[in-house]
């Protein structure tokens, strides 16, 4: 037997080094993110990576972190390729 | 009436902004201020704090306070501070009120001041509507005696009565009957110990009979039951094996029931699989001839050689088509390839094969099913519609199944012997069910209330089930559970009485006019008729009422009323928020 | 009377939905401010006569938050509540007034969002159906 | 005895335990290392079979463990160690782990989290969704209190010797806040701008990017936000604040240490006056830092933030007693007169025209004095940054030729390695291994050095190659200016006299209080330390400030910390979260060196916002907390506290329950199924999140494109039954989380297919097979396959080989869009290490041994050591709930055989 689980099973790592990145850009690409809803109306995940220039599961991540805080609305259907569209909210 | 005036204190919070950024909380207090039986409206920027706590303290000895409201956040997060906070103080603690204006007001409506603070106006003002009417309580006491009774002395049994022993109580152990042990003490060696069924249940009696707080009654059943949780008058009937055919009645008292009266083995049915002709046998049938077979494993005087295991028989059923066992059995797939894997290890010549449909030899009885697969038993799974057919060969059987490891092709395998994968099924206790209104599930095992907030407990207050008498265990998970209700009882017990939350319902006795419907939409059998002068009318027992309420509805005279939450403090809540909502801000 | 706006009581359970009501406020999920919430310890307990004080009281709608499923207190819970809610609905259809006005859906402990929508769909449908208290003109209402 | 017994961990069996016992009548301890109790279950979204919200089921029991009259919590605490007491009991050391939250203050306004500046992964959403570094655990966290995740202090933070926090201001300029972050750079320095252009920032050499590149431009974005900030106000926003006391305070010395000192007094509440010798405020970044570095309007508006709190400066006032400035009324002094005296090299010649000192040179420059080298030859002697400075000023005045010379090799030059390098790019010639011998001239006027080669002998007692001249090797050359910058010293002025002095001419002080053997009397800045940074005498006159304000107000120094760090975070620990490290690649600019000699203009080009944002954007937080004060703004119940520390208590506890739980298979071990690598490809406990009232994304999403998912896949004995990755049991629970999963899938996504690849389903217990019937009813499709290799297709689907079980184990290929792994269950055991001295028994599987499994099921190896729940093995939650119950049980049987005994 070994001399414990963490040798065999080290703590999991689901959470990648990919994402811990993405998580500390989560506020320098707010700006950019918000300003392009705030430009071109409610986008799709795939739409908001194309138009940055960033990978999908990035674009993801940032919008859910914005819609976690309130600063992104998620529409109430998804459309027909079962995407939903993020919308900036507008702070009164 | 100036001299029933109520003297409230009513203490809103800030919440350091939190609060009175959304919420106008001086125009709260102003206007309550005002407000008939309120002494004291203060706002605080933190009412949890401890020096607004010692100001509320203060208040409320100095002023005399007899109700206490505080607006602040959901009770969830403060209700048991202050009502530590009032007992400190000498308030009744259940005089004090929470009113929710952070949660359910200010972040609720940020976006709306005016009607946040119009709303905050209304809960505070309904929040000392409520205290107003609030009668100071007590925890309901119930005395407890420090006696139990467990029905059934099997394994589950037998380690409750010494636990509950071992921790000073009382224990009535009694046995339907003549000997103790129940299933386990029929069985041979076990896993995953490997100690034999009958030396574990004589380790456990030897336990028993060393306790001088546990009376055993063999060939003994409850007849009657009376009383509630704490206090159970009970009469057991016992059958002496001395004087058969007589009957001797006990009558003791007791704080609590902890049923563990154990299981059935599924009984195929004639032909069910060719049982009932020679060579076909049970999973206990085969336990007993496996432990009981000396050199060589003999059966009906044939040398055993070739096993065919035929899996989920009585268990997994289809409602229609079959019995209607529906629910898997749980012990039994482990328990086959044990005994497969002991019959190879005592009987080298004897080869198993495995008729199943999924092997749920969950946990770490994984390593059993694994240990099975490498002492050479041959596993073979089914179709659910295409069970195994079983067909004499001889002198022996053919058992027949459309492999699905092999793509679905016929394959048949000669046995010397069919063992039947048997369930377990509910065991009759008619008898038991009805003197202890013990409630069934659709598959006739008891039901708990709830199979994770209160996986012992039932509907009846102070009854307990434990082991398979609930639902399919083994030994040892019927072990997990009896101990686990053992907790629950001693917990009720060990003090020598039980504190209830005192929201309790009543019933007015002047306005009821008896007609049952109270008693029969309480889901814990807490209502009783009582003569009341010359009418009969009904009567909570505060010791089995749980507060929930559902007697309230059902009352055509209204004389069903919950503490803390009657009519009149509904209704002077109501009022108040309406008044508020009115109010065009 | 388009600035109408309806009141809505809402019964509320302290274990199950409150809970959940807490949790729309703690998302800062917005929902009219003419919401009040009284807490029960179960919806099994709520009366009819209770909410028909409510709506004779001023209130337009009543929104029953029930334990549902999750009730620790009576398994049948949300038939006892549906049956209360139905029996409130006949009286107020004797009284002419919309059974609508008296609504009852699960809340559970996390349903925030699912409340927020409640609230916000029930206090437009109510707002369509304009104020309860022409139901109770005259003597009905004996509201103090 | 403090606690009858003692409950490790506070997930469903804990409280279970804990309750029961509790209920019993015994005290129990309760301790949990989560900052909230609630275990796995409460992250779940319903639970099986029942589909009861695990919420609901979870929030009273979790009420009722946190407010039980016998039970006491210790959320966010560890057990450290238990030992038997001897007598059938235990001694237990348990730490409660500093939130950097008062919880007795905080109310879970979470108002913390919204200011937070720093997101990482939320771990109770399985990494799905960021949360902020202050945070509140989930929603339904018990007690409801905040909590600060900080691994330590970062390096560069911890590496500046004035405190300022580097990660911290960083961190708000990544939000965009600029102002913030000038701010928070104001709160530890006020000669912002200065420090952002003539810092040697020991931050960015500490940083911890710099090993693997791209590393964030610390000292360049702090001069960005002072140019930003001071763009925007030409003046400080504020006055000077309302004046608390009335003790007054002089301080001797404008330069960095005394500004900051009379800043930090000041701000403190007390009236300060600066005492400058010279005829404008600065020090040495006024008279000797070059404009083209540090221009002399960026010192005038650093040295407003000091004045604008009414400090009085009085400029050519030398101070010639301390004596004097007692009996003038100042009840504490502060010498802050810096080293401004020249070393000489004691050569023949030196004090010839045409021979200056560096540090004059630079001053005379600095005031304005015309200085023309138009063609000149100069050569400037010495390797510190004086000398760079000297030899690029003349450059700029127009020299013909500039040499410098230094007398060991470049590696050892003391100065700046990027400023030397400017110089080079702009045409200094460097002489190394050269050390002047005499200075010749005709009488009137130098016109050349002689020099002698050196070469290196051997390292030092400091490290330092040690160089001797080489025998025959002299030479000379023509120079018209000779510039000797070899050092500085303490001056002789007259006040000196009044104080003790150490060998080298600097003050006496404590190091730690930097006060003198006069009470009154304190130092700081190069006075104590001889010739130093910038950076470090702002740091010592802050510190100066602290104390010197302690015992104006009658305080004792002697217990007083100065800004208490955490321990600096390790670049390994750092290094070790995560294994590549995407980044903005950004170069700050700089004028051309043909251009840039041409006058004294800056060098360095500004970052734009976008460079800046890209900049900061690379730091890697190592702290986790940037420590940006932020929350600490926001909180309006003042509970964060970032001065908090871990605290060990100890306590007798008659027995102890081991409820420890269990971990989830990680799944990325699967290397076959793709998991972490796949976006598309996610564990069962994610799924579980996403299916959650609570969920981390708006809806069921799949985490490669937000596309709600059409066509899932589970496959099952993810990481159990598996003898390849050590796991050969069954992990009990995944059959039925799965099926529960694929349930709540159907009602939340109508049209979605959900295919379940499996070996065998096992729904064994109670109402658990006929939950398996009702999601075969309901249309789930049940594969009997055994899964070989996911691969990812272009656009994020998913091909899942398997082989089929039902025909033959052939291979077949199914397309998914997204893969659900139903990930095991394995020990959590560091359990056993917290037995000091008896051997927590494990089975082969590492969970804790039960020996007395049949009839006593809680029993551990160790007597009065009891098990509860899946600390044992995988178990559901109501067989965890049952065994915790049990646990209770015989715990309590063992208190009272104890009780009998004593």
């Amino acid at each position: 037997m070994k001399d414990n689980s963490r040798e065999r099973f080290p703590e999991s790592v689901a959470i990648s080094g990919r994402r811990r990145e993405t998580a500390r850009q989560e506020f320098a690409v707010r700006a950019r993110v918000l300003g392009l809803l705030r430009e071109r109306g409610p986008l799709t995940v795939p739409e908001v990576a194309l138009a940055l220039g960033i990978p999908a599961p990035d674009a993801l991540w940032w919008l859910m972190g914005f819609v976690r805080y309130n600063q992104v609305r998620a529409s109430e259907k998804a459309d027909d390729d079962g995407y939903y569209r993020y919308a900036l909210v507008e702070v009164k | 009436m100036e001299e029933n005036k109520r003297k409230i204190g009513v203490y809103i919070c800030h919440c350091g902004g939190n609060i009175s950024d959304h919420v106008d909380v001086e125009a709260v207090r102003r206007q309550v201020e005002e407000k008939y039986g309120v002494t004291v409206a203060r706002t605080s920027m933190f009412t949890c704090s401890d020096a607004s706590q010692n100001d509320m303290i203060r208040d409320i000895r100095e002023l005399g306070l007899d109700g206490m409201v505080v607006a602040s956040c959901s009770p969830k997060l403060h209700l048991t501070t202050f009502r530590n906070m009032s007992t400190r103080a000498g308030l009744n603690p259940f005089q004090y009120v929470q009113v929710n204006i952070r949660e359910q007001c200010s972040w609720a409506h940020s976006d709306d001041h005016e009607g946040a603070t119009c709303k905050a106006a209304g809960l505070v003002g309904a929040g000392i509507e409520k205290a107003m009417r609030q009668e100071a309580l007590q925890p309901i006491r119930v005395t407890s005696v420090k006696r139990v009774l467990v029905i059934g002395a099997g394994i589950a049994g037998l380690r409750a009565a010494i636990e509950l022993a071992d921790l000073g109580v009382e224990v009535f152990l009694i046995e339907k009957e003549a000997a103790v042990g129940g299933q386990v003490a029929k069985l041979g060696e076990m896993f995953p110990a490997g100690k034999k069924g009958a030396e574990l249940i004589a380790t456990l009696l030897d336990e028993v009979k060393k306790r001088p707080g546990i009376t055993l009654f063999l060939n003994a059943e409850l007849a009657e039951k009376s009383g509630h949780i704490g206090e159970f008058e009970l009469e057991i009937r016992i059958r002496p094996v001395a004087a058969p055919g007589t009957e001797e009645t006990v009558r003791i008292q007791v704080g609590a029931i902890l049923v563990a009266s154990g299981f059935a083995e599924y009984e195929p049915k004639p032909g069910e699989y060719a049982f009932g002709q020679p060579g076909v046998v049970t999973l206990a049938q085969f336990e007993r001839l496996l432990r009981e077979s000396g050199e060589r494993l003999l059966h009906d005087g044939r040398e055993v050689k070739k096993i065919a295991f035929i899996y989920c028989v009585g268990s997994r059923q289809n409602a229609e088509t079959e019995g209607g066992n529906r629910w898997c059995s749980r012990y039994c797939c482990s328990t086959a390839t044990h005994l497969a894997v002991l019959a190879r290890k005592k009987f080298p010549v004897a080869r198993s094969y495995h008729f199943y449909r999924d092997m749920r030899s969950y946990g770490k009885f994984e390593s059993l099913y694994e240990e099975a697969g490498k002492s050479g038993s041959v596993f073979l799974r089914f179709h659910e519609e295409r069970p195994p057919r079983v067909e004499r060969d001889g002198d022996s059987w053919l058992v027949s199944v459309q492999d699905l490891a092999t793509g679905g092709d016929e394959v048949s395998v000669p046995a010397d012997l069919v063992v039947l994968v048997t369930g377990m099924t509910a065991r009759p206790n008619d008898g038991l069910t009805r003197v202890l209104k013990l409630p069934l599930g659709a598959d006739r095992f008891y039901n708990e209330i709830h199979p994770k907030l209160r996986p012992v407990e039932t509907v009846i207050d102070g009854v307990y089930i434990a082991g398979s008498c609930q639902g399919p265990k083994n030994a040892g998970e019927s072990v997990v559970s009896s101990l686990s209700a053992v907790a629950k009882a001693a917990a009720l017990l060990i003090k020598g009485y039980v504190d209830l939350q005192p929201f309790v319902a009543y019933v007015k006795a002047d306005a009821c006019a008896w007609c049952g419907r109270c008693a029969a939409a309480c889901p814990y059998s807490a209502i009783e008729q009582v003569a009341y002068g010359d009418k009969e009318v009904a009567q909570v027992v505060d010791a089995l009422c749980k507060g929930c309420g559902a007697c309230l509805p059902v009352c055509p005279l209204d004389a069903t009323q919950l503490k803390g939450y009657t009519d009149e403090q509904i209704e002077a809540m109501i009022d108040v928020l309406a008044r508020e909502a009115a109010h065009e801000g | 009377m388009s600035d109408y706006r309806p009141r809505i009581l809402v019964f509320s359970t302290e274990n199950v939905s409150d809970p959940g009501i807490d949790l729309a406020g703690r998302n800062k999920m917005h929902y009219p401010a003419k919401v009040l919430v009284v807490t029960l310890p179960c919806s099994s307990a709520i009366k009819p006569r209770w909410i028909i004080h409510a709506l004779a009281g001023g209130f337009d709608g009543v929104f029953i938050a029930a334990d549902g499923s999750d009730c620790s207190y009576v398994a049948d819970c949300t038939q006892r509540t549906a049956a209360t809610v139905a029996a409130v609905q006949a009286q107020l259809r004797e009284k002419s007034l919309e059974p609508a006005r008296v609504k009852m859906a699960a809340v559970c402990s996390v349903c925030a969002e699912s409340f927020q929508k409640h609230m916000v769909s029930f206090s437009e449908a109510l707002r369509k159906m304009g104020p309860a208290q022409r139901g109770f003109s005259g003597t009905a209402a004996k509201v103090n | 005895m403090d606690y009858d017994v003692m409950v490790i961990g506070a997930g469903i069996a804990g409280m279970e335990a804990a309750v029961s016992l509790g209920d019993m009548g015994y005290k129990v301890l309760l301790v949990e290392r989560e900052p909230s109790i609630g275990g796995k279950m409460i992250l779940l979204s319903k639970v099986f079979p029942t589909l009861d919200c695990a919420s609901c089921i979870s929030t009273p029991k979790m009420a009722q463990a946190a407010s039980h009259a016998n039970i006491d919590l210790r959320v966010y605490s560890e057990v450290r160690e238990v030992r038997g007491d001897g007598s059938g009991g235990f001694r237990a050391k348990v730490a409660q782990k500093p939130a950097f939250v008062d919880f007795a203050k905080c109310t879970g306004c979470q108002d913390c989290e919204k200011a937070c500046t720093v997101t990482v992964p939320d771990e109770y959403n399985e990494g799905l969704v960021s949360r902020r570094v202050a945070h509140i655990a989930f929603p339904q966290a018990v007690p409801k209190k905040a909590v600060l995740d900080r691994a330590g202090t970062s390096p560069c933070t911890f590496a500046c010797p004035a405190g300022i926090k580097a990660n911290g201001y960083i961190s708000l300029i990544r939000q965009g806040e600029f102002a913030k972050a000038f701010q928070l750079v104001l709160e530890d320095a006020p000669l912002v701008g200065s420090l952002g252009r003539a810092c040697y920032a020991y931050c960015q050499r500490e940083c911890t990017r710099e090993e693997i590149g791209d590393a964030p431009h610390i000292r360049h974005l702090k001069r960005f936000v002072a140019d930003w900030y001071y763009a925007r106000h030409a003046e400080p926003e504020y006055g000077p604040p309302a004046r608390k006391h009335d003790k007054k305070v002089a301080v001797i010395g404008s330069g960095p240490a005394g500004l900051s000192a009379a800043y930090f007094l000041a701000l403190d509440g007390y009236p300060v006056t600066i005492f400058e010798a010279d005829a404008e405020a600065g020090g040495m970044l006024r008279s000797s830092l070059p404009e083209y570095r540090l221009p002399k309007d960026v010192v005038d508006r650093d040295i407003r933030n000091v004045t604008a709190l009414g400090v009085e400066l009085r400029t050519a006032t030398p101070v010639e007693s301390l004596a004097r400035l007692r009996r003038d009324g100042y009840d504490a002094v502060l010498v802050a007169i810096g080293t401004p005296k020249p070393k000489k090299l004691l050569v023949p010649g030196e004090d010839l025209p045409g021979v200056a000192s560096g540090i004059e040179f630079l001053a005379e420059v600095a005031c304005g004095q015309k200085i023309a080298l138009s063609g000149k030859r100069v050569i400037v002697v010495g390797g510190g940054n004086v000398a760079v400075d000297a030899a690029r000023t003349a450059l700029r005045l127009g020299a013909a030729k500039v040499v410098l010379q230094y007398r060991r090799t470049r590696a050892e030059m003391p100065a700046f390695h990027e400023e030397i390098a400017a110089a080079e790019a702009e045409g200094v010639e460097l002489a190394l291994l050269s050390n002047p011998v005499a200075f010749a001239g005709d009488g009137h006027r130098l016109q050349s050095v002689r020099s002698v080669r050196m070469k290196t002998v051997g390292a030092d007692v400091d490290g330092r190659q040690r160089t001797i001249p080489v025998p025959g090797s002299e030479y000379s050359a023509d120079f018209d200016l000779a510039i000797v910058a070899v050092g500085l010293s303490a001056e002789a002025a007259a006040l000196r006299q009044e104080m003790r002095l150490n060998r080298d001419g600097t003050v006496r002080a404590d190091a730690r209080t930097l006060q003198t053997e006069s009470p009154w009397l304190f130092a700081a800045g190069d006075a104590v330390t001889g010739p130093a940074m910038i950076v470090q005498a702002i740091g010592l006159g802050k510190q100066a400030a602290f104390f010197m304000g302690r015992w104006l107000r009658g305080e004792s120094l002697d217990n007083a910390e100065f800004a208490p760090q955490l321990p600096v975070v390790s670049h390994e620990e750092v290094l070790a979260r995560q294994k590549d490290y995407p980044s903005l690649n950004v170069e700050k600019s700089e004028r051309h060196p043909a251009e840039r000699i041409k006058d004294f203009a800056e060098v360095d080009l500004p970052f734009t916002e976008a460079e800046a944002l890209a900049s900061a954007a690379n730091c890697l937080n190592c702290g986790i907390c940037s420590e940006c004060q932020e929350c600490k703004k926001a909180c309006p119940a003042d509970a964060i506290d970032f001065d908090q520390r871990e605290k060990v208590d100890d306590y007798d506890v008659g027995a102890v329950v081991v409820a420890t739980g269990f971990r989830l298979f990680p799944a990325e071990r699967l290397a076959n199924f793709g998991f972490g690598r796949f976006a598309n490809v996610i564990s069962a406990m994610q799924m579980d999140r996403l299916v959650a009232p609570t969920r981390p994304f708006n809806y069921v999403l799949r985490p490669g494109d937000g596309r709600t998912p059409a066509n899932i896949a589970y496959v099952f004995c993810a990481g159990s039954r598996d003898r390849t990755v050590d796991n050969p049991i069954c992990s009990r629970v995944c059959c039925m989380y799965s099926l529960k999963q694929a349930q709540l899938l159907l009602g939340a996504l109508p049209v979605a297919d959900v295919t379940i690849y499996n070996i065998d389903i096992r729904a064994f217990g109670k109402g658990y097979d006929e939950f398996y019937e009702q999601t075969r009813a309901m249309g789930v499709r049940f594969v009997k396959g055994k899964i070989a290799r996911i691969t990812e297709k272009e656009g994020g689907n998913l091909l899942v080989r398997y082989e089929d079980i039902d025909d033959n184990g052939t291979v077949r290929e199914a397309e998914h869009d997204l893969v659900v792994l139903s990930v095991g269950i394995v020990a959590q055991d560091e359990c056993r290490a917290l037995f000091a001295d008896a051997e927590l028994a494990l089975d082969e599987t590492l969970f804790v041994a039960q020996p007395g499994k049949q009839v006593d099921p809680a029993r551990t190896s160790i007597p009065g050591v009891f098990s509860a729940g899946t600390a044992t093995g995988p178990l559901d939650i109501p067989d965890s709930i049952l065994h915790a119950g049990a646990a209770a049980a015989q715990t309590a049987a063992y208190i009272e055989k104890m009780k009998r005994k004593t």
